[in-house]
């Protein structure tokens, strides 16, 4: 199904998800709005809890008691992936032209199946391949992450790969179908530094070969910086600001973005000591009206006592707070 | 719920707020605190049997022999569950039965398991020639016939109800050893184990502190199903004239003398079986319950879906596809 | 993989030398079969006369040279209570046992599976709460009197199936039921169990992200590490059914078994068969463990064989 | 016209397949067993599931009559007494074995012999440890031969199957037995069924019933529900709880007799008003109507049933006095007293239940019971145990040869093997009553034996349970106080 250049890969609209809890309905998503286009790297960026592993999880149909989606709509190439019609198309696209990889390369891999079955499970479903052709297009997926020997590989189980390993083998699984969106979920946190900045680079490579589109989700903003073309910045379930990256880093406009960039090390910038955002993320149980950053935001006033929107506030840039539509105005 | 409350919830528990935190849980999971009843009151009756049994357990009436339940024509209200083959009133039985049935069930279990779970990890955790010793002490034991064992014991001690506990005990903690090991060596190579060694916990810390914990579902579950195996086969050796002697009783050996009247009299086998089924089912929602607040996770999620049953009637909610 | 097995068969053949010389030395001990074959009233003169002519009143060394004998040609000697080989008498009736036990036992695998698997779909759901409660009443009734009800509504009402005896195929459908009940309880209590763990665990996330079909997650993925503890089980009921536990399964319905033979041999006292049983009974519990072992493997290639 | 002609086909077949299945099922019947025979060697063992089959492929000498009494066998009359120690029998003649053998004085002599060889170790032994020798006299005349004078020879020859000398050699025999009876064998597929069929040449009436399976099934539940379903026309040991639920029950007075021996020498049972006590502190009668609903009755106060030898019509049961009871133990000062009752549980009919039973009459008294229910191997321990006797030990006697002798040498007599008293005079009586040849004078002997026993209450007696049968609605049988179930007295309806 050919998709018009303009319009955007994936759509998401006030998306909301709540989690029963006992302790009461944890709001985790509160009215999400996102678009991905074509070959486009798009980062979320937001302290844990933010929301934004849900809202991706939303998107594959991952969410399970006690979450669940609430409202709002998720479309892929302008047609919606949930309600009774959705879910069979989400079927259908969920491991063939949108794909996931997880944090923690340890648990995401079935320890008793081996790496190639693993592989080719994914490409004998989807794309109906024989077990010979499966194979080969295993070795070739694991020459393209970059794994040496990938022959004996396929014949080798998770715990026999050391971390970076697992997590290659977990991007050739998502990449097997020739996606056109790879969702990837803090895919390095649970890496150090040096398997980390291998594992980026391999993606950024990836992405622009296989003309892809990424959404990279992590709370690193070195991460960010690397990587994507546009940024969300996601703060206690709703997306604050969101523009193209360089924008973002140079000038950033909500008092949040400004906090996370004042809080992060800069190696092009010597600093004094970086100033920490006062305060802690509200209790999403029930969260405070008006603008959520508003108890922890100096330059907060009375207006913010209704929550804002996300408003345009310049070309290939919108923000979510008063103040700064406000000095956009002024 | 107030923010207050939920301030509380998650600001964690601290010393006298434990009780009262556990018992807010079981209130709010029904079923653990029916189970939690259901023991309380199997307790009570074993405890307090001769106060609340209408009658002596032994006190036969040969004229009043196999009279049906209250229910059936001509029943009594004397001997609300009818009476056996001697007269004796069943109800009375089955409550002075919860002694023993329960006394046994419990030891048993805890004996054996205990024992089987202990070797169980250590086979699976140091494998090698401690497992290979372990495991074919296991294949000789389960080879050698349990009631020869009883007849040794019995030769030795002579029939009591602590000669059936030794008896079910050293036929009985097989399964756990061999269910332990198994699971042992799967855990063996996951991370977090390999990462406790590094950091240097001793071979015991490793395998009490972490093996263990995430072993509790399987090996509860077992526990479970042995008690109900235990508590009958009790009966099957104090029928035998190895166990309990008159004038004690326990449920397991009503059911069994109470086997040939089941075309004449089936009240005799079935009140006692229904207490053990009872007791099983007790066990078993309180086994549960812990099992759900020893684990968090899966807490939530029971909670989450008790919830969204109880809203089914109100709006409907789109569910994800994922079970 | 062979010179595992070697190791295994080895340590095999130590277990059953072991089991049968320490049930010959407890029987010697405990057991004076004499006492229980001749009737009551006979003088002991006469059980004297009796006991010589059954060479049981020589030193337990003697008897235990001849048993050694014996034990390499496989001759276990007369059955004491049938008077003919010990061995014929095994094999006349382990037949019957293992029939009844892998068709009781393979039934109940069978439909445990399935039935845990929708229980650990919706814990606590209308379905998990009801497999669950019809499980816990089966393992609590006692299984006479479940085969009797059979008997009962089966064969005395409806006339459909034999009461008992070994005739014809039919005969054996009622003791099957009555052994597979329990041992379904026990099982789908332990696959429902370790079914819920596996479903919480992050890889069953990862399969349904890849589109995996449901069957597919649950079924194959989840399942196969779900299978461990249900293995073992599996493993532990065969052996039970085997080694002589299904005595009221046979008494029941009149299915001259291993396990029958086994008790009646314990209670007349004759050494000699219990020696040959004991002996057979554990081959096959040796045999059903590295079974097991070998299902273990299969299913968690990590396990390093001992 | 087509369907009247298959309407009259259809009812033709179907009359054929009845009357023939009627025919058929009529001349064969199934009695189902509780236990298989462990061999059908008649000589060798002492099991009850292969005399149930032997007694009708073989016969015996002496045989008796529904009700009991000694009568003519293979015997041509009465064997009589030559010399105190040499009884001449004299034998039919024309009979064969089932393969031809022919019956003579060479097949007597031949049995005779064999199982009283010590070689042989039959089980059997204590019934014929008198017999010495057998000698041929001329083809149809046997001398045998008895180490004293042996008042109940006839009785033992009752007992004794007559083997042919060839086959009895053959390994084949304890498979496959050939006898002279009215049934002759056909299979025996071990585990499952034993058939027999009758003997065209019987040399006696041949029976009616054409064919008869025996079935092996231990669980009386499952037995009744065979009767029920109609799969059996006989069971045996019928629970007195199922006689409502089958089509008949038969029961007639059986050999069995519960009892339980006091401990005469020493404990609180030394004093004989505690003995006495104890036998009139028990209900007899409701034990016979509770425990076994009416399928028992109460003992004379000895250990015989009326058909047997030596039975003493004088004496009767001590009744059911707890107040006299209670006297006699406050006089005897053993008010309290705690008295040790060792029983089974599970070997005989209801044995665990009159133990307890007993023990719930005893406490009903003021005396404080301990009952102790052992494992079979554990309680022959205790019975046979010399040296430390039990207050009381409950036991159930059989005496087949129904003859006082045997039940009274074994417990009545000190020394015996379950005896719990050192009587010398209840010895000596039992002794000369053993060597006395005239039956009038031996009977009187044991008249004199059974009032001292019941005087000095050594023993509580309890009951004489009936053997009860299921039988179908078709079968016509009304069964023998021998206990032996003789295919050939059975009639189909």
């Amino acid at each position: 199904m050919t998709v018009p250049a303009n319009q955007p890969l994936l759509e998401i609209e006030n998306l909301v998800v709540h989690f029963t809890t006992r302790s009461g309905i944890v709001q985790g998503v509160r009215g999400v709005n996102l678009q991905v286009g074509h070959g486009e790297t798009l980062g979320i960026v937001g302290e844990s809890g933010s929301g934004k592993s849900v809202t991706v999880q939303a998107v594959m149909g991952l969410i399970t008691t006690p979450g669940e989606i609430v409202s709002g709509s998720i479309r892929w190439k302008g047609k919606s992936l949930l309600g009774a019609g959705g879910r069979d198309y989400l079927e259908k696209v969920r491991g063939k032209e949108i794909t996931m990889i997880f944090q923690d390369p340890m648990t995401s891999l079935d320890p008793l199946f081996t790496v190639g079955t693993q592989i080719t499970e994914v490409l004998r479903h989807h794309l109906g391949m024989g077990k010979k052709q499966a194979l080969r297009r295993a070795v070739e997926l694991l020459e393209l992450v970059d794994i040496n020997a990938p022959e004996r590989r396929l014949q080798q189980f998770p715990h026999e790969l050391s971390g970076g390993m697992r997590q290659r083998v977990m991007i050739a699984i998502a990449l097997a179908c020739e996606p056109e969106l790879l969702i990837a979920d803090e895919p390095t946190t649970a890496l150090d530094v040096t398997i980390q900045a291998m594992i980026l680079e391999l993606l950024a490579e990836l992405q622009e070969r296989l003309k892809l589109s990424v959404i990279m989700i992590t709370h690193d903003l070195g991460v960010i910086a690397q990587m994507s073309h546009r940024v969300a910045v996601m703060y206690a379930g709703k997306i604050v600001e969101v523009g193209l990256a360089e924008d973002i880093f140079e000038r950033p406009v909500h008092p949040y973005t400004q906090g996370l960039l004042r809080a992060t090390p800069r190696p092009d910038e010597v600093t004094e000591r970086m100033i920490a955002i006062e305060g802690v993320p509200p209790n999403l149980i029930s969260p405070p009206p008006g603008c959520a950053f508003a108890s922890r935001c100096e330059q907060a006033g009375e207006s913010c006592g209704l929550s804002p929107s996300l408003t345009v506030y310049e070309e290939n840039r919108m923000v979510s707070c008063w103040c700064a539509s406000k000095k956009q105005g002024a | 719920m107030d923010a207050k409350q939920g301030a509380i919830e998650s600001g964690g528990d601290h010393g006298g707020g434990r009780l009262k935190n556990l018992f807010l849980e079981l209130w709010r999971d029904k079923t653990g605190f029916i189970g939690m009843a259901m023991i309380a009151a199997l307790l009570f009756m074993a405890v307090a049997a001769p106060l609340i049994a209408p009658h002596s357990p032994t006190a036969q009436n040969l004229r009043a022999r196999l009279k049906a339940p209250v229910w059936d024509e001509n029943g009594s209200w004397n001997h609300i569950l009818g009476t056996d083959n001697l007269g004796r009133d069943v109800l009375s039985r089955v409550i002075h039965g919860s002694r023993v049935s329960l006394m046994v069930g419990a030891s048993v279990v805890l004996i054996a398991g205990a024992f089987g779970t202990v070797l169980g990890l250590l086979a699976g955790y140091r494998g090698g020639r401690t497992d290979n010793f372990i495991m074919r002490w296991i294949d000789t034991q389960v080879a050698f016939p349990g009631l020869l064992i009883a007849l040794i014991i019995l030769a030795v001690i002579g029939p009591s109800m602590i000669t059936v506990i030794l008896v079910l005990s050293f036929n009985g903690w097989m399964v756990y050893g061999r269910m332990t090991r198994g699971a042992v060596l799967s855990v063996r190579q996951t991370a977090y184990v390999e990462a406790a060694e590094v950091v240097g916990c001793s071979g015991t810390r490793v395998v009490f502190r972490h093996i263990l914990p995430n072993l509790t579902s399987p090996l509860l579950t077992l526990a479970i199903l042995e008690f109900a195996r235990i508590v009958l086969a009790e009966a099957a050796l104090s029928f035998l004239g190895m166990g309990i002697q008159p004038p004690a009783t326990s449920w397991g050996l009503d059911v069994a003398s109470g086997k040939n009247y089941l075309f004449r009299a089936w009240w005799l086998v079935t009140f006692p079986g229904i207490a053990i089924s009872l007791t099983v089912l007790a066990i078993n929602l309180v086994a549960s319950w812990m099992r759900l607040v020893s684990d968090p996770q899966e807490r939530e999620k029971q909670f989450a879906r008790q919830m969204r049953a109880r809203r089914k009637r109100g709006p409907v909610v789109q569910e994800a596809s994922a079970p | 993989m062979g010179r595992y097995f070697l190791k295994r068969l080895w340590h095999g053949v130590i277990v059953i030398f072991g089991v049968t010389v320490l049930v010959f030395v407890v029987t010697r001990l405990v057991g004076d079969p004499v006492k229980v074959m001749l009737p009551l009233e006979a003088t002991v003169e006469q059980r004297a006369a009796f006991e010589k002519e059954l060479g049981l009143d020589q030193p337990i060394a003697i008897q235990f040279v001849d048993f050694m004998k014996g034990l390499s040609r496989l001759d276990f000697g007369k059955s004491l209570w049938q008077h003919r080989p010990a061995m014929q008498i095994v094999f006349e009736k382990l037949p019957l046992t293992l029939e009844l036990a892998l068709l009781g036992i393979g039934l109940a695998f069978v439909l445990a599976i399935p039935l845990g698997i929708i229980s650990a779909l919706r814990p606590g759901g209308v379905s998990d709460r009801s497999t669950v409660f019809v499980s816990l009443m089966g393992l609590s009734i006692p299984q006479f009197w479940l085969g009797l009800l059979l008997i009962i509504v089966f064969a005395v009402q409806f006339k459909w199936l034999p009461t008992s005896g070994i005739d014809t195929p039919a005969h054996i459908i009622l003791p099957t039921i009555t052994m597979a009940l329990p041992a379904l309880a026990r099982l789908v209590m332990i696959v429902r169990s370790s079914m819920i763990d596996e479903l919480n665990q992050q890889y069953v996330k990862t399969c349904f992200a890849k589109g995996l079909p449901f069957y597919r997650v649950v079924g194959v993925h989840a399942l196969r590490n779900a299978a461990l503890p249900v293995v073992t089980l599996t493993g532990w009921e065969l052996i039970r059914a085997v080694a002589g536990y299904s005595v009221v399964v046979e008494t029941v319905f009149a299915w001259p078994g291993l396990g029958l033979t086994a008790i009646q041999a314990i209670e007349r006292e004759d050494l000699i068969l219990l020696q040959a049983i004991v002996f057979t009974v554990a081959i096959l519990v040796v045999l059903i463990n590295i079974l097991m072992d070998v299902a273990y493997k299969i299913i968690d290639p990590r396990l390093k064989l001992g | 016209m087509k369907t009247m002609r298959r309407i009259v086909w259809i009812s033709l077949i179907l009359a054929a397949v009845l009357f023939s299945a009627g025919l058929v099922g009529a001349q064969e019947i199934t009695i189902a067993l509780g236990s298989e025979p462990t061999t059908l060697d008649p000589q060798l063992r002492e099991d009850g599931g292969e005399r149930a089959v032997n007694d009708n492929v073989y016969e015996t000498l002496m045989a008796r009559t529904p009700d009991g009494k000694l009568k003519p066998g293979l015997v041509a009359s009465e064997p009589k007494l030559v010399d105190p120690k040499i009884w001449e029998v004299k034998l039919r003649s024309g009979i064969k074995f089932h393969n031809g053998e022919p019956f003579n004085a060479d097949a007597v002599v031949y049995s005779v012999k064999r199982i009283i060889d010590k070689k042989f170790n039959s089980e059997q032994i204590s019934f014929f440890s008198t017999i010495v020798d057998a000698k041929k006299v001329d083809d149809l005349t046997v001398q045998i031969i008895t180490d004293g004078p042996d008042p109940i020879l006839l009785s033992r020859l009752y007992w004794m199957k007559m083997v042919p000398p060839g086959y009895s050699k053959d390994a084949k025999f304890a498979e496959a037995p050939i006898g002279t009876g009215p049934y002759k064998f056909v299979r025996w597929n071990r585990g499952q069924n034993l058939v027999l069929e009758a003997n065209t040449a019987y040399w006696g009436e041949v029976p009616p019933i054409k064919k008869v399976t025996y079935r092996f099934v231990s669980d009386a539940g499952t037995r009744l529900a065979g009767l029920m379903a109609g799969e059996f026309d006989v069971i045996t040991n019928l629970l007195p709880e199922f006689t409502k639920k089958v089509p008949q029950a038969i029961h007639i007075l059986g050999l069995e007799h519960p009892i339980i021996i006091l401990n005469a020498d020493a404990g609180p049972t030394k004093d004989a008003r505690v003995r006495k006590a104890l036998n009139l502190a028990v209900d007899k009668k409701a034990l016979a109507e509770g425990l076994f609903e009416g399928f028992a009755q109460v003992a004379q106060g000895q250990l015989l049933s009326p058909s047997f030898f030596g039975f003493n019509k004088d004496v009767g049961p001590y009744p059911y006095d707890p107040q006299q009871a209670k006297a006699l133990l406050k006089e005897a000062g053993a008010a309290g007293a705690s008295i040790e009752i060792i029983g089974t549980a599970g070997r005989w009919l209801k044995d665990r239940e009159m133990v307890e039973a007993v023990a719930g009459y005893w406490e009903a008294v003021g005396l404080k019971p301990k009952v102790r229910i052992f494992e079979f191997n554990e309680y022959l321990n205790r019975l046979f145990d010399r040296k430390t006797r039990a207050d009381a030990i409950f036991v159930v006697s059989s005496n087949e040869l129904m003859d006082a002798d045997k039940s009274f040498s074994a417990y009545y007599k000190a020394g015996g093997i379950g005896s719990s008293n050192t009587d010398k005079d209840l010895a000596g009586l039992i002794d000369s009553a053993r060597s006395e040849t005239d039956p009038a004078k031996r009977a009187a002997l044991y008249h004199k034996a059974v009032k001292h026993t019941y005087d000095q209450a050594y023993f509580v007696w309890l009951l004489n349970i009936e053997d009860v049968y299921g039988v179908s609605k078709r079968l016509n049988w009304p069964g023998r106080v021998d206990a032996k179930m003789l295919v050939s007295e059975m009639r189909t309806k």
